[in-house]
């Protein structure tokens, strides 16, 4: 019965003493906000665009560290950055659940626009410029492609169109050997399952 | 002075925790994948492993045999060593998040370690004392450390290999694991311990 | 010799100092015996608008403008850049886009020029004939005016580096005539044929650096060469502290910083200049170019290109316009029929393959060779795995691993090959000319160099989408903050109490509901 | 050759997978000769088998795996059963050589991906895996030259097939007479038994000329330092390897060991005792030099051959087992990535090693 006492004493006393530890080292090493948010709202491309369903990347990003949405929603960031949030979370790879559409740039038909401002109003990145009554112009530099301004237009006056190839921005491709062939096997492999 | 250096040769090399006594198989193949991930995990483990034997011989000595409760060992060490895992959790997670995610649920993990247990119980068993059974601690974990950022070395360069279908991944990490333990073989001997 | 034991005999002093690494291919000097052999004018010359590294130029004339020979018909924009000018006198018949020589097949805008056969000069330039005497800040503007790149095939505008500046006084200029490439002869034909010129050039890029030294590099396969620039340089009494020194033949020597270091024994840290640590280095055939701008007043219209190849009948060294077709300058040298040869446009060692030969001759033009498929074939068979021999990193003359780097690369580790400094790669071929299994390697490294371009490119889009964003978000935040306020402030004045109260409770709600519409809408 | 984007340089220098993987045989040919020449029939018929199913399980692997068979032909499987066969003792009998052959090929090479990924020595592998599992077998070491004794003359064909087909067992009487123990066996054992080495070598009747020559017990291809130094010089010269490893790994346990000698001559071996017996110059200018398994760097491979320096002569003066050349290469085998990841040469305009 003594050795009981004893048994049940001691492992409380040490369960006390253990918990009063941790509960001191928690608040040594408490931490505020999540600080994965900002590591994964950089490996999203920005495009703010919604595709993945929520109203920008940084609300994804939130959803993402929370846990609460899976990796592979973002659309425009195609397979690369599905691979890099989920590296960085340490999850398994997801198949992307749609195709990234070639990258695109919005145009603003001048002749057809009314000068309604909405699209203005619609722009996440601020890259359709022009006053009431006056036509707008998409600064082509800014545009992320992300098609927001589409369907608030009133005239149907905005195109999505390829964006130019440019000749300082081609690159080389793989080279197209048995071996690189092997490397695309084992990266499509990767992002499948491994 | 020999001793020392006896002591941690034998438990780094030669009675290798992982690939000699088969022990902490489980992270050992968890978080090789990549040696950054190894070198925290390794840390982590050294940090717990050392601490845990010490504390554990500690309260072995003076809690429980006085007391005559040897037959709580196995749960006063797990208690030990759960406190220090959650204890270097917090840490990990407050310097370095990444790692934290990384290493995933294999941090927490640690608890269960049979390695991190079996020195605790190791070092009872064979009657160390309070120094040798720290020594014997940090070694066996510096043993662990040693061969799983090697082995996670190996991981990386396996990763791009092309390896047959069949064997990729687990399969042949556990081959490789396996002609590790046997390169390790080679030492049997080197220290009559 | 061990590299351990080299070095320290570097060290000592007993050893000239030798870059590292390198290979000894096969040179296959086809042309070197062949004269410089002027080349007829072509009916049309195509111009494109960019012939250096650097911002594309934009068109000065319109189609139906007559120009002259030397005439600038396209300015630069931007600073890293040079103009372009009319190879001959003519009509300006059409600017569009035209294929040009680089890899990808695509092509630049271009100014074609339909020659009229007098090929009458501009005057405009002023010869500078008193060059000593003259501030070398006005020379460097020559420079730039008359569109000088860097002849050797890198085309890097000259006039940057020809700068005098405190902080790095330039001690010694070291004038390239190496042509380490295999088949390449425009360099070592200069060098017998203009050897005053080339010295004068030297002199004025002395004077506008304020260097006090010089030298002259030749490697020892060109010993006539390096003879004829002695016997040039001992005619002179102003260059006593030049002196031309005549090194052993080795692949990629003719680098700009394993010349540098072979030379003084110094190296140009990684992201800097020669210039930084003293040392101003040009390639004789922009030194030539630099004379004849400077002392004739002649802006970079023309070229000496070598044409060869294992394939070509007849190999030769050509001084030619730049915008000539290569098709002609092909058939010229007997050559016609394409099929089963394939076009390199520079050397065999770091040239582009080309698919077909409608490009035009421009500044990096340094050869021109049609190569048999045997030959090609020899380099580019099929690819075996790595059996991690390290030859590659023997080779390698920044002391890279390159199959590791390759890895990497195949891999889409792109990030880990940047930490082993794949930036710092100059492509020189070297580890693919000794690797047994024949892989691609610079294949691999520009296709990582590449994808990291890339990759860069969209973060920093990226990043400033998102600045615009946060900017956006943070603006309609204030908005309807002051919107909100000054709502308040015409409700306390004018409304009773007992409304304000609610319209307070209200909104909020409102303004969720309207939150959640927006993601419940964006969701479907 | 298709019309796809080639980059440069379009120039290549000739050397092929085929020609270097043949120097290495090359360079054995000695080596393999002196050891016909020591152990007659025995020894031709290991190669041979060794050799052949190193070949025809390389074949079923590629078969298998869905690659040209004609990959053979780079000369790798032959060159792995080579050096396989040279790392075993005459007495081998069939079953065993044949299991190793595919132990090497399937184990050692086919599962990491074939040629270029193996991550340990696949010769090496199979031998300490035999070693391993056969103890006996594997440290039963005949005399050399036994052409005297009447009841087994290894110069004998049928007397060798049937000690090849049939094992040691079937010869049990004659063959006790011929087997005897390895200089590096006879000195540890002598050495717990508390035998000061000095006399433990005069007592084997150890010569310091035979050991060079290869007059001594071990495994077939490791006793002759003569045959394998002609063949290492060879490979220097054609610079199919560079000096780094062999120097650096023989140099390592020179000195670590004439250190010892030097302080304590009863208890440590002399250093040319080491250098000449067992595996040493084996491992050192074949084995460890293996370009798959080792670092590419110069300085990596130093650190390599050090490492594989001091693990071999530890293992031998105070670990269990007698010979510890092929573990210390195994073992350094699997810090290879680490190695070539720490131990990059400074490149050129970067004033540290690896600052990023």
């Amino acid at each position: 019965m003594i050795s009981l006492l004893y048994a049940l004493a001691s492992l409380g006393a040490f369960a006390l003493v253990a918990g009063i530890v941790l509960a001191i080292a928690q608040k040594v090493f408490h931490i505020e906000g999540d600080p994965m948010v900002d590591r994964l709202d950089t490996l999203l491309p920005q495009t703010q665009c919604g595709q993945c369903g929520y109203p920008g990347c940084k609300p994804y990003a939130i959803a993402v560290a929370s846990g609460e949405a899976d990796v592979n929603h973002c659309v425009p960031g195609g397979e690369r950055t599905m691979l890099q949030i989920a590296d960085l979370m340490g999850v398994e790879p997801k198949d992307l659940e749609e195709e990234a559409a070639a990258p695109m740039l919005a145009f603003v038909r001048e002749d057809e626009c009314i000068g309604c401002t909405l699209c203005i109003k619609a722009c996440p990145v601020d890259a359709i410029i022009g006053a009431p009554k006056q036509y707008h112009t998409v600064i082509a530099d800014h545009c992320t492609g992300c098609t927001l301004c589409i369907e608030p237009c009133p005239v149907d006056c905005i195109d999505m169109l390829m964006k130019p190839e440019l000749i300082e921005h081609w690159s080389w491709p793989l080279p197209d050997t048995k071996r690189a062939q092997l490397g695309h096997e084992r990266r499509e492999q990767h992002a499948g399952h491994s | 002075m020999t001793e020392i250096a006896l002591i941690l040769l034998s438990s780094v090399l030669v009675n290798n925790f992982v690939l000699t006594k088969f022990l902490g198989i489980c992270p050992f193949l968890g978080t090789s994948s990549k040696v950054e991930t190894a070198v925290g995990m390794s840390f982590a483990v050294m940090f717990v492993m050392t601490v845990a034997s010490t504390v554990s011989w500690l309260v072995q000595q003076y809690v429980l045999i006085p007391l005559e409760l040897e037959y709580l060992q196995t749960i006063f060490f797990i208690l030990i060593i759960a406190s220090l895992v959650q204890f270097i959790e917090m840490m990990i997670h407050k310097t370095s998040p990444v790692l934290y995610q990384g290493l995933g649920i294999f941090l927490p993990l640690i608890t269960t370690n049979c390695a991190v247990l079996g020195v605790a119980i190791l070092n009872v068993q064979q009657e160390q004392t309070f120094l040798t059974s720290a020594l014997y601690g940090f070694g066996a974990a510096a043993g662990f450390a040693l061969v799983l950022i090697l082995f996670a070395g190996l991981r990386e360069r396996i990763e791009i290999s092309p390896v047959p279908e069949l064997f990729k991944g687990s399969p042949l990490a556990l081959i490789t694991a396996g002609m590790m333990s046997l390169a390790f073989m080679g030492f049997s001997g080197l220290v009559k311990f | 010799m061990p590299a351990i034991v080299r070095k320290l005999a570097q060290r000592l002093g007993m050893l000239q100092h030798s870059f590292v690494g390198g290979v000894h291919p096969n040179m296959h000097k086809l042309s070197a015996d062949c004269g410089i052999e002027d080349c007829d004018l072509s009916p049309v010359h195509v111009l494109p608008m960019k012939q250096h590294i650097g911002e594309i130029c934009s068109p000065l004339v319109a189609v139906g403008d007559q120009v002259l020979r030397g005439q600038k018909i396209a300015k630069s924009e931007g600073y890293l850049s040079v103009p372009v000018h009319a190879p001959t006198s003519g009509r300006v018949v059409k600017i569009e886009e035209h294929a040009i020589a680089h890899p990808s097949g695509m092509g630049l805008p271009s100014i074609f020029i339909e020659s009229d056969g007098d090929d009458t000069i501009d005057e405009s330039l002023s010869p500078i004939s008193d060059w000593a005497n003259s501030d070398p800040t006005q020379l460097r503007e020559r420079a730039r005016m008359c569109g000088l790149a860097g002849l050797g095939g890198a085309v890097f505008p000259t006039f940057i580096k020809l700068v005098q500046d405190k902080r790095f006084p330039i001690e010694t200029v070291v004038l390239n005539g190496i042509e380490c490439e295999p088949f390449l002869t425009n360099d070592h034909r200069l060098m017998l044929e203009h050897a005053e010129e080339i010295l004068e050039g030297m002199a004025i890029l002395m004077h506008m650096v304020g260097a006090a030294s010089g030298i002259i590099a030749i490697e020892n396969n060109k010993q006539d060469a390096a003879e004829a620039m002695q016997l040039a340089l001992d005619a002179r009494s102003d260059m006593d502290d030049v002196a031309v020194m005549v090194l052993p033949t080795r692949y990629p020597q003719g680098s700009e910083k394993q010349l540098i270091y072979t030379l003084t024994g110094r190296e140009v840290p990684a992201g800097k200049l020669p210039m930084h640590i003293g040392v101003l280095c040009q390639n004789v055939g922009t030194t030539k170019a630099l004379f004849d701008a400077v002392v004739h007043g002649r802006a970079l219209t023309e070229r000496i290109v070598t044409v060869s190849g294992d394939a070509l009948p007849n190999p030769a060294n050509l001084r030619v316009r730049l915008g000539t077709s290569v098709r002609t300058l092909f058939a010229r040298q007997g050559l016609e029929d394409f099929s089963g040869t394939h076009i390199v446009h520079g050397g065999p060692m770091m040239g582009e393959r080309l698919k077909h030969p409608d490009f035009p001759v421009v500044k990096s033009s340094t050869g021109l060779l049609a190569m048999s498929s045997q030959f090609m074939g020899s380099a580019h068979t099929v690819e075996q795995p790595c059996i991690r021999c390290g030859h590659c990193s023997e080779a390698c003359p920044i002391s890279l691993v390159p199959n590791l780097l390759a890895d990497q690369c195949r891999s889409d580790q792109f990030d880990k090959a940047a930490s082993y400094d794949l930036f710092d790669c100059i492509e020189c071929g070297a580890c693919s000319y000794v690797c047994p299994s024949n892989i691609p390697l610079v294949h691999y490294f520009r296709y990582g160099k590449g994808q990291l371009a890339l990759q860069r490119r969209e973060q920093a889009f990226a990043d400033a989408s998102r600045q615009r964003s946060e900017a956006r978000d943070a603006r309609i935040e204030r908005e309807k903050a002051e919107k909100a306020a000054r709502r308040t402030r015409v409700r306390q004045t004018h409304a009773p109490k007992t409304d304000q109260a609610k319209a307070d409770t209200d909104k909020p709600a409102a303004v969720d509901s309207g939150a959640a519409a927006v993601s419940k809408e964006s969701k479907d | 050759m298709p019309l796809i984007m080639l980059s440069s340089p379009h120039a290549h220098g000739g050397d092929s997978v085929r020609m270097i993987m043949l120097t290495v045989i090359l360079a054995l040919l000695p080596a393999a000769a002196v050891s016909v020449y020591l152990f007659g029939w025995l020894a031709l018929l290991l190669i041979m088998t060794c050799m052949l199913s190193a070949l025809i399980t390389e074949a079923v692997c590629l078969k298998w795996m869905g690659r040209p068979v004609s990959t053979l032909l780079d000369n790798s499987a032959a060159l792995t059963g080579l050096f396989l066969a040279l790392t075993l003792p005459a007495a081998t009998p069939w079953w065993m050589a044949v299991l190793g052959s595919v132990f090497a090929i399937v184990l050692g090479k086919q599962l990491y991906g074939g040629l270029g990924y193996n991550i340990f020595n696949p010769a090496l592998s199979a031998r300490v895996i035999l070693l391993i599992s056969f103890p006996l077998n594997m440290t039963t070491w005949i005399m050399p030259m036994t052409a005297g004794d009447p009841a087994i003359n290894l110069y004998d064909f049928s007397t060798c097939a049937t000690l090849f087909l049939a094992g040691p067992g079937a010869l049990q009487l004659g063959f006790d007479a011929i087997s005897m123990a390895s200089p590096l066996g006879y000195v540890k054992t002598e050495a717990t038994l508390g035998v000061p080495v000095s006399e433990a070598l005069k007592a084997y009747d150890y010569s310091y000329l035979d050991a060079f020559l290869g007059f001594e017990a071990g495994s077939i291809g490791e006793t002759s330092a003569l045959a394998l130094l002609i063949g290492g010089i060879f490979l220097l010269a054609r610079h199919s390897i560079t000096w780094h490893i062999p120097f650096t790994y023989i140099a390592t346990v020179l000195l670590l060991s004439g250190l010892f000698n030097t302080l304590n001559p009863d208890q440590f071996a002399p250093p040319m005792f080491h250098l000449f017996a067992g595996g040493l110059i084996l491992c050192a200018f074949f084995m460890a030099t293996d370009p798959v398994s080792s670092p590419v760097t110069p300085l990596g491979q130093v650190v390599f051959a050090v490492g594989c320096g001091v693990i071999t002569w530890a293992i031998r003066t105070w670990g269990g087992y007698p010979e510890g050349a092929m573990f210390a290469v195994l073992l350094m085998n699997c810090a290879v990535p680490l190695i070539d990841h720490y131990f990059r040469p400074r490149v050129y305009g970067h004033d540290h090693r690896n600052e990023s």
